[in-house]
């Protein structure tokens, strides 16, 4: 299961006078549960903007399984395998749940581009899509247009969509962000459920949520890499405590 | 087989005006909402005025209009309304047409329908040979362009000219018939300048700013009537144009009646060339004034278009007399060529080759009136003017 | 990887499976236009005019309705398609009408791809006002350019031979014209629902309904707008040729802001994003146009003005989101579902 | 002949007179379209409005021009805060299309309206003997009114952009461009500033409505024929900018003056064609913040 996935080699990115990344240097890992931490405004957002191409980096270079990636468009990433959620839902709001996931499937096996042969005729599109939703337990849902849904099933819904692309690497932008406490625990478990090869990165301030999921923790502070370890090794990392995790407890307490 | 069909109509005819008023349906197309509200309110009051002042001459027919708005200039609009008031409403006559693109795309229909058509307004000069049921009761724009040609080297003595025109083809005409005339009595066009389309007033100082840069004897400037001109004559005063020497002429849609008392006194000098304005001193004309103060209120005036609209009335009830009520196509173009009336405009007829109008043209400058309101006087005038394009074979007009 | 198991029986699926396949009420606009033929021979000219609306704006919804490309510039590709009719037969180039169909068709798609190329890459009301100068830039040319498109007043009276060689178009009665312009928006039409109910019609409203996300799941976005704009302006310009033909007659009029105007209402009107919205606003705004303008001109505007104030106000799916929710409303079984949105700012 | 300095000067003045009557019109378009998100196609109505309610002030009550554009400026801010209250503060959160379409209708009553009430015909303005003719510039003489206008198109300029950076009211309207939700959380009441500027951004268009009626005339179609115009200056000037407007509008009337005058073939192509070229290179408009 070893081998590198994703990395960054002193990833730099400029806006303007702003340094919104600088040089950070990341490797994700085949079937790596990694979470990035860090306090408001590190640049945790724009870090998987860069990895993803919806930023190129004034500096440094992107690789996916030593491919380098850096100035490549965000669809061809995604045909490579790299996919992401929003931290604020991005879906197809008028749009049923299951035509949502519908469009993401489509666009991986390649049916988007057919303009003759009716949607509904690729049943084994409709299935899969189908198929993720049940895992998600969004089955009852699947016919309900997404403005009509509570926040947490439309968090799901963004999940989902990620899923139907089959990525190797998929980026988790504050997955829990948003959902009552009493339903966050679907997003948990549907976390803990995703196929064991893929590595995947989550972001969240949700400190139970990062220590019971990570394996690795990365921390960013102002744009740069401030620490990395295992959860036990930033747990105990006195500086990150100092800059981070005390503040964050006291909020969560 | 002709013969036969012409008996039995005029037989019709007579039994039904016999039972009393016979009706004669007249459709109008014309642009009742839209940019040329105004030029359909001017004809369309035109029309009725002719009506009520001529009661007893329409008699025994009685007129009945079928309004159909063609607010688009576009041409669709008036096309699909041509076809409806032949299929639907089986008029006998068709009339009106503000904007020529109307009536040119309306040609086609009304050569299919066969139905005598009179132009009240629309002034491209080769649309009476588009259909041979067109019969035109308001101008060419060679009329008065051709006529100013002249006038402006002989009577004005003008030596250089600039021409500023309004760019679609009723401008372009103007250009056209203007520099012809001017320069074969000797005179010289030193610059044309198109000064944007018809849709919308153009700030002219540009314009104007460049044609007092040549410094011509005249500047002939055609513009459609309305917003544009009065926004000319403004800018002509505002730039010290007179004052540099150089006379604003033009044809007399520059200073269409309703407009001239809002030109203010940057007006006073302009001379015009044309076939109507409501200063014109003669009998008939200040009859017509007078009845159209007294029916639109005081202030109001009526201008080349309204006259257009009530001899294009005349014109119809000339060929409903003619015809016994009976209006086929073929007959009343026939019957049309014999019109002659005594308009507020003068005498007019209609060519008979050319089914257009042949009346006199006036040339005019506008003076402060005895009562402090702008008038416009007549200082030469040339009588039964043909549409020079025609007359002269220019292309378009074959 | 596990193996998908079937579920056809999920009532999901199954909705999504069927969702192309024909309903009864679709014969309806074919049947009431057939109708509309024989019992009102007199108003062809207007039903003619009628169709021809509801092909541009069926073109018009393809790209607003379904890719949320919101233009104001619509009428340069149905300017561009009559143009090409009519410089072609004016010039006595082209005429045959088929076959001049498609060279409006393949003009009218250069013109998109080219303009779509360059100006897709802006958004909102940069692209609006691009779409619109790009417009207004082409009926300018077209004015100026008066020895090809005759300016101001057009190609008049148009050779346009008979259909197949057989069938005449004549100007008063226009059965042929009618005919012939139903004939071509049945296959226009039937192309378009093609496209709306296919994988990529389902990519095009992912687009609309949110762009970014779209780009997140691997889509080519601006690829995708570039071939729905161009397959947009192809319809538009056969739109815009079979008016030249049907008229015999082309003029700046095609390519106005004022065309690009009516053909935006009537969509919105009707309901956008739902294949028969073009049908039904085109009816509606179209006979009201004719009939109430007929009664009273300016009431007219009045009328269409505070039309459009109410349905922007209250009723923003169109007549056609009207009907939707009062079809709920009768039948409360159905899990509610919401009109469809419009495409997200 | 074309670089004498006086005929490049009554270049610069005749453009920049055309500029200044597109910069008043439009600049209270560009604060609410920057500040409300909202497509306002009525704005060229509300200019109308204005024109209108200067001549007919003047023609039946006789007031001054001055006092006339003053009464237009209150009346047309005034209606259009009813407007804004009842009907476009509706319409906030919905989409370009749904504001589009709405404020097409509003240009249609209007119209209709005008027609109906005062006629189809355009409405003369008769400006003040003052304001007519010629002014001696020293270097040369220029029409008065040209001049009159950029004196105060350049004062409106000035005077807009002191009250928008240096006033409390200002800094909250640019506060609510930049963030509407920080503003919000900030304690500024939003809907009354929404109301406000909607109000002072058609009186503006009410000014320009009159002062422009030299140059533009005044009729019923105003409302639409010359709102692509406005909608270019702003667009191209940038959303919320008043910099950008004025910036746009001095660029763009004086280009197209000097356009009109040594190639006046092109018609209006070239101001579209620049237009376009503009907003290719700077989509977000000359002082526009990127997206």
């Amino acid at each position: 299961m070893n081998g590198t996935l994703l990395e960054t080699r002193s990833v730099s990115k400029n806006f303007g006078a702003l340094q919104a990344a600088r040089d950070i240097t990341f490797t994700l890992e085949k079937g790596a549960r990694h979470a990035l931490i860090g306090p408001n405004g590190a640049g945790k957002t724009t870090f998987i903007n860069l990895m993803t191409g919806v930023l190129l980096p004034t500096t440094g270079t992107v690789l996916l399984r030593g491919e380098d990636i850096t100035t490549m468009e965000q669809a061809a990433r995604v045909k490579r395998g790299i996919a992401r959620t929003f931290q604020i839902n991005r879906l197809f709001r008028g749009l049923t749940v299951l035509e949502n996931v519908y469009i993401s499937v489509a666009e991986r096996v390649g049916a988007a581009t057919n303009m003759v042969t009716p949607a509904g005729k690729r049943r084994d599109v409709i299935d899969e899509a189908m198929h993720l939703l049940e895992t998600l337990k969004l089955a009852d849902d699947a016919q309900r247009t997404i403005a009509g849904l509570p926040y947490g099933r439309q968090r799901l819904v963004e999940l989902a969509i990620a899923l139907g692309l089959k990525p190797e690497v998929l980026l988790l932008d504050e997955p829990a962000a948003g959902v009552p406490s009493a339903e966050s625990h679907i997003i948990l478990d549907a976390i803990d459920a995703l196929p064991k090869d893929i590595g995947v990165l989550i972001i969240d301030h949700d400190m139970d949520l990062v220590f019971r999921f990570a394996k690795r923790i990365t921390v960013l502070v102002r744009g740069a890499i401030f620490a990395e370890g295992t959860p036990r090794e930033i747990g105990s990392n006195a500086d990150v405590r100092a800059v981070y995790l005390g503040q964050a407890t006291t909020h969560g307490a | 087989m002709l013969k036969r069909i012409l008996a039995a109509s005029a037989a019709l005819a007579v039994s039904t005006a016999l039972a009393g008023a016979q009706e004669v349906k007249v459709g109008v197309v014309l642009p009742y909402t839209g940019i040329g509200a105004e030029f359909a309110q001017l004809i369309d009051r035109g029309m009725e005025m002719y009506l009520k002042l001529n009661a007893d001459k329409v008699k025994p027919y009685q007129i009945k209009l079928i309004k159909r708005d063609a607010k688009n200039p576009g041409g669709n609009d008036a096309r699909v309304a041509t076809q409806e008031l032949l299929t639907q409403e089986k008029v006998d006559v068709l009339a009106g047409w503000v904007y020529s693109p109307n009536a040119i795309a309306s040609a086609p229909v009304v050569n299919a329908g066969k139905k005598f058509a009179v132009i009240m307004n629309a002034g491209t000069a080769h649309i009476t040979q588009m259909s041979g049921y067109y019969a035109r009761t308001s101008f060419s724009m060679w009329h008065a362009g051709y006529a100013m040609g002249e006038a402006a080297a002989k009577q004005l003595k003008a030596k250089t000219a600039v021409v500023g025109y309004t760019d679609f083809p009723p401008g372009k005409d103007s250009l056209n018939a203007f520099k012809r005339a001017f320069e074969a009595s000797g005179g010289k066009v030193i610059d044309e300048i198109p000064m944007g389309g018809a849709g919308a007033v153009p700030d002219f100082t540009p314009f104007f700013q460049r044609a007092k840069d040549k410094k011509p004897d005249v500047f002939f400037v055609f513009v459609p009537a309305g917003d544009h001109a009065a926004a000319v004559t403004r800018t002509y005063g505002a730039l010290g144009m007179r004052q540099a020497g150089i006379r604003l002429i033009g044809p007399g849609d520059i200073t269409q009646d309703t407009k001239l008392q809002a030109m203010g006194d940057a007006a006073i000098g302009l001379i015009t060339m044309h076939h109507y304005h409501a200063d014109l001193p003669n009998a008939e004309n200040k009859r017509f004034v007078a009845e159209w103060k007294k029916a639109y209120g005081a202030n109001a005036v009526p201008d080349f278009m309204a006259v257009g609209g009530y001899d294009g009335m005349a014109l119809i009830m000339h060929v409903a007399h003619q015809l016994k009520g009976k209006i086929d196509g073929d007959a009343a173009i026939k019957a049309a060529g014999t019109f002659k009336f005594n308009s507020p405009r003068g005498p007019i007829s209609i060519d008979p080759d050319t089914r257009d109008i042949v009346m006199n043209e006036y040339l005019s400058e506008v003076v402060k009136g005895p009562d402090g309101r702008l008038m416009q006087k007549v200082i030469g005038q040339i009588d039964n003017v043909k549409d020079a394009c025609k007359a002269q074979k220019i292309a378009p007009c074959k | 990887m596990s193996v998908t198991p079937h579920m056809p029986d999920h009532p999901a699926a199954l909705a999504l499976a069927r969702r192309h396949s024909l309903r009864w009420w679709e014969s309806l606009p074919w049947i009431a236009a057939l109708a509309f033929f024989f019992a009102y021979p007199n108003h062809l000219g207007f039903g003619t005019e009628l169709l021809i609306m509801v092909l541009f704006a069926i073109s018009l919804d393809l790209a607003l309705g379904y890719a949320g490309i919101i233009t104001l510039g619509h009428a340069a590709f149905f300017g561009a398609g009559a143009y090409t009719v009519g410089i072609l037969a004016h010039h006595g180039i082209w005429n045959e009408p088929l076959t001049g169909l498609a060279l409006a068709a393949l003009v009218a798609a250069a013109v998109g791809f080219l303009s779509g190329l360059v100006l897709l890459r802006t958004t909102g009301l940069t692209f609006l006002m691009l779409t619109l100068c790009t417009m207004l830039m082409l009926e300018e040319a077209a004015n100026l350019g008066h020895h090809w498109t005759g300016g101001f007043d057009g190609l008049p009276s148009l050779n346009i031979p008979p259909l197949f060689g057989v069938f005449e178009f004549n100007p008063l009665i226009p059965k042929t014209q009618f005919l012939y312009v139903l004939g071509v928006l049945f296959l226009c039409f039937l192309f378009v629902r093609m496209l709306a109910y296919s994988p990529f019609g389902q990519g095009l409203t992912g687009i609309r309904e949110n762009t970014l996300r779209m780009h997140a799941v691997g889509a080519p976005v601006r690829t995708r707008l570039v071939v729905c704009y161009t397959i947009s302006a192809a319809i538009a310009g056969i739109a815009g040729g079979i008016w030249a033909q049907a008229n015999a007659y082309v003029n700046l009029g095609t390519l106005g802001l004022d065309r690009a105007a009516t053909v935006l209402i009537i969509l919105v009107l009707g309901g956008f994003g739902r294949l028969y919205g073009a049908f039904v606003g085109a009816v509606a705004y179209m006979v009201l146009a004719h009939f109430l303008s007929k009664i009273y001109p300016t009431a007219w505007q009045l009328g269409l003005g505070l039309l459009l104030v109410v349905i922007a106000l209250f009723a923003r799916g169109g007549m056609l989101g009207i009907g939707e929710v009062l079809m709920q409303r009768l039948r409360p079984k159905i899990p509610p579902k919401e009109p469809a949105s419009r495409p997200s700012p | 002949m074309i670089f004498t300095v006086d005929n490049i000067a009554s270049m610069l003045l005749g453009g920049m007179a055309a500029g200044m009557v597109l910069f008043i019109v439009s600049v209270g378009l560009s604060v609410t379209m920057g500040l409300m998100g909202f497509a306002n196609l009525a704005h060229g109505a509300f200019a109308m409005l204005g024109g209108y309610i200067v001549v007919l002030v003047m023609r039946h009550w006789g007031v001054g021009f001055a006092l006339a554009l003053a009464i237009s400026f209150v009346l047309t801010a005034a209606i259009s805060m009813v407007f804004e209250r009842l009907l476009y503060s509706r319409l906030y959160k919905a989409g370009e299309l749904d504001q589009v379409l709405f404020t097409i209708g509003l240009c249609f009553v209007f119209i209709a309206s005008l027609t109906v009430f005062v006629g189809p015909e355009n409405q003369p303005l008769t400006l003040p003997d003052a304001l007519r003719g010629q002014l001696d510039l020293g270097l040369l003489q220029y029409r008065t009114y040209s001049i009159f206008l950029i004196v105060v198109g350049v004062a409106i300029a000035i005077g807009l952009w002191f009250g928008f950076e240096r006033t409390r009211f200002g800094a909250q309207i640019r506060a609510a461009v930049d963030n509407r939700r920080m503003a919000e959380s900030l304690g500024i009441n939003i809907d009354r500033l929404f109301a406000v500027t909607f109000g002072f951004g058609s009186g503006m268009a009410a000014l320009g409505g009159g002062l422009g009626a030299e140059f533009l005339g005044l009729d019923p179609q105003y409302a639409l024929k010359y709102l692509v115009f406005f909608l270019i200056v702003v667009s191209v000037g940038g959303l919320g900018s008043i910099a950008g407007v004025f910036w746009a509008s001095l660029i763009i009337g004086v280009l197209d003056f000097v356009l009109k005058k040594y190639l006046p073939q092109g018609g209006t192509l070239f101001i579209y064609a620049l237009a376009i070229l503009l907003l290719l290179w700077r989509p977000q408009g000359l002082f526009g913040k990127p997206a």
